[in-house]
């Protein structure tokens, strides 16, 4: 009887603790339990064997790719990216200059390559390279350059776009991701106006998309934020991806980056 | 508080799924038995003599309460009893309940952690089956959250 | 050859005049680079045509304050809202409760009018993306108010009656475009807008004043 | 051909933790495509972990693991230097064998 009635007093504890515990705690809880084993390992392996390897029409490989900091460099380049790039005079995120190495170097066509669709063929090269070049800065800070003149304009875009009301829905990125503590559904909404929320959030992509089970860079993540937000289709590596990019990234100067991160 | 008639539906609803993964003919009988209504449930438990799954607390699954995908769940199976031959994942709502069947020797611990699609929230079973053919289990329910801007 | 990801010398050579110390361009020269930058950023597909990154007047003004870190004017917010309050039509029929079970089902829709989504599918109402709504739905945004209770709490003990007819009103005016109300709402002009059909906003109005809803129990 | 799986053999005391990701799509037979045709199921059947050569554990799984799969187990008496060895086939024949060095 004893027993039993211990037994009981168990179950009826575990219950309490489990109406205690808020959705917001177990689904911490989920977050956490993936942490180990985030699949983006795979795509990060996958780039890292690019980058040496010889390919394209050239047959050459990416070991030369000038990434800001130099040709070869690949160690804490993603955290001053996006950047200008004297010999573009563009301005350039990690995924747009890696298709200006893909062309210089080892002469793919980067136009055809910004064409293709996410994921697929040479597209899926580049994500898997740009995770595996996020990686080699996990754990650094951002601290995008705004020096030049091009960068503190596009900066400024950035701005612009952030706040840019639009499409259907009347949406801009701002109705999310300009104020603190905010979800949608289940999932936290970063701050991008600031920190923590710049870094923490412009610092994790690349990320895994366990819902689909994909590797997202970040420009599919705009992509898709802007999708979501009932735009029109953003340009592969457009200006306006890249403004965006520099916005988010100033704005989480001196945040520690976690990409590739897994995500919802 | 869990009452003897809601471990009997355990019970039952572990053996029909074990039945259903088709690979343990000793639970098909019971299976269809079990597919009875609720009154004859106890019977049906009755009949399955030695093949009744028990819950055990010797047997562990781990899971998330809520799951914020559906798409990656991620579950751990394990047992502290002897002679296990095999541990299974079951998730009862999935279209084919089995998730992963892991075979076990002595060269490894009881004890595996993989991931699982799950269709709709759902009682997530671990069975522990010894090397005489008795199954022990753990239950745990996993809410499948829909999230996102579900665009 | 016309590509922006090899080496353009002269823009480069532009580029280099401009940099340093000088000072940043004006803002309204700032405005025209992003309108530039806009047009040759994006590019129509499927249903998501480029008109939508042509953004009307109210919203013009809403973005200009948001980026400002300001509210909008007062003088110009009032004229906003007196605009948008003329969209705002009565249903045909006079009624303005549909089936809250529909309106659930709405409710829960994160779809529709993206590029990805049929043009002649119905669209879904997004409201669980930022609101709290049943009690039973845990997975709810919190950009919006919880709407757990809507009608039970502004008293709506028969959406018929005369003295529930304001708060009816209201609600649908809402939904159609909450910008007869607030000028620069966060909240999609869902009738206005033609995301969501007259009966599909019957539906979620149901969904929030019906007695019988969840949302009320 | 199947990309590489990404295996880290971990020991402590007298046991090693393995920790295995494989590149797989999983395909759970479930989905429809945009034609709504059913997708058909395609997902790794059977796992073999080795431990220097010889089994230590093997799986069967179903469509219902998810996509780029984890597995996680402990062999016991493995230690620094051991080689432990993951084979994955799927319903279509195809397979993929990896191996890494305890450490």
């Amino acid at each position: 009887m004893k027993k039993i009635a211990l037994a009981v007093g168990l179950v009826g504890l575990s219950a309490i603790a489990f109406a205690q515990k808020s959705s917001t705690d177990s689904i911490a809880e989920y977050r956490q339990m993936l942490q180990d084993g985030n699949p983006a390992d795979l795509f990060e392996a996958k780039g890292e064997g690019l980058w040496t390897q010889k390919r394209g029409p050239k047959n050459a490989s990416l070991e030369k790719c000038d990434l800001g900091k130099g040709p070869g460099v690949f160690k804490g380049v993603w955290v001053e990216l996006p950047r200008y790039f004297a010999d573009t005079g563009r301005v350039q995120d990690l995924e747009s200059r890696l298709l200006t190495c893909m062309q210089e170097l080892q002469g793919f066509d980067a136009q055809e390559i910004a064409k293709t669709p996410f994921g697929r063929g040479e597209q899926s090269n580049v994500t898997a390279l740009a995770t595996w070049i996020a990686a080699e800065s996990k754990g650094m800070k951002l601290n995008l350059p705004q020096d030049h003149m091009e960068e503190r304009k596009m900066y400024e875009v950035g701005k612009r776009l952030f706040f840019m009301r639009g499409g259907s829905h009347d949406f801009a990125c701002a109705t999310c991701h300009s104020q603190d503590d905010k979800r949608i559904r289940l999932q936290d909404l970063p701050n991008i106006t600031k920190n923590p929320g710049a870094g923490n959030g412009f610092g994790a992509w690349p990320a895994y998309r366990v819902s689909n089970g994909q590797m997202w860079g970040a420009q599919l993540r705009l992509n898709d934020c802007y999708r979501q937000q009932r735009f029109p289709y953003p340009i592969f590596g457009s200006d306006a991806t890249i403004a965006l990019g520099v916005y988010m990234g100033v704005n989480g100067k001196g945040g520690a980056t976690v990409a590739p991160a897994i995500k919802r | 508080m869990q009452t003897r008639r809601e471990t009997l539906k355990h019970s039952a609803a572990v053996a029909s799924l074990l039945a259903a993964t088709g690979l343990f003919p000793q639970y098909a009988q019971a299976f269809d038995k079990a597919a009875f209504d609720a009154k004859t449930i106890n019977e049906a438990i009755k009949a399955m003599g030695g093949a009744v799954p028990v819950e055990s607390k010797d047997v562990t699954i781990t899971g998330p309460d809520i799951a914020e995908n559906g798409a990656v769940v991620p579950f751990g199976a394990s047992t502290s009893l002897p002679n296990v031959k095999r541990v299974l994942l079951l998730v009862e709502k999935n279209p084919s309940a089995l998730v992963a069947m892991f075979n076990v020797s002595p060269e490894v611990d009881v004890n595996f952690a993989t991931r699982a699609k799950m269709g709709q929230s759902s009682d997530v079973y671990a069975v522990a089956i010894t090397n005489d053919g008795k199954a022990f289990f753990a239950k745990k329910e996993v809410k499948v959250t829909l999230g996102g801007c579900g665009g | 050859m016309q590509s922006k990801f090899l080496l353009p010398l002269a823009a480069a050579a532009v580029s280099f005049l401009t940099a340093c110390s000088t000072p940043l361009p004006s803002s309204a020269d700032l405005d025209k680079l992003t309108k530039d930058i806009v047009a040759r950023s994006f590019r129509a597909e499927g249903q998501a045509q480029l008109d939508r990154v042509n953004p009307d007047e109210d919203n013009l003004l809403c973005s200009q304050a948001d980026q400002s870190g300001n509210t909008i004017d007062e003088k110009l917010a009032t004229a906003v809202e007196a605009r948008n309050m003329q969209t705002i039509k009565a249903p045909v029929d006079g009624k303005y409760l549909g089936d809250f079970k529909e309106g659930e089902k709405i409710a829960q829709s994160g779809s529709g009018k993206t590029w990805t989504d049929k043009a002649d599918a119905a669209n879904g109402g997004n409201c669980y993306n930022c609101h709290q709504i049943s009690k039973e739905e845990l997975s709810y945004g919190t950009l919006g108010p919880s709407l757990y209770n809507y009608g039970k709490m502004r008293g709506v003990a028969n959406p018929n009656n005369a003295e529930s007819k304001p708060i009816v009103e209201y609600t649908w005016g809402k939904i159609n475009n909450p910008r007869a109300y607030n000028a620069c709402s966060s909240m999609p002009r869902f009738g206005h807008k033609g995301v969501l059909t007259e009966m599909q906003i019957k539906h979620v109005m149901a969904l929030l004043l019906d007695p019988a809803s969840p949302v009320n129990k | 051909m199947a990309d590489p799986m990404r295996i880290r053999a971990q020991a402590a005391g007298d046991k090693a933790t393995i920790r295995v990701l494989m590149s797989h799509e999983m395909e759970s037979g479930q989905r429809k495509d945009g034609t709504g045709k059913t997708i058909p199921a395609w997902h790794i059947q059977d796992v073999t972990a080795t431990l220097n050569g010889k089994t230590v554990m093997t799986a069967e799984w179903g469509p219902a693991v998810s996509k780029n799969p984890f597995l996680q187990f402990t062999i016991k008496g493995a230690k620094a230097g051991d080689k432990v060895g993951i084979t994955w086939k799927d319903n279509k024949g195809d397979t993929r064998s990896d191996e890494a060095t305890v450490t």
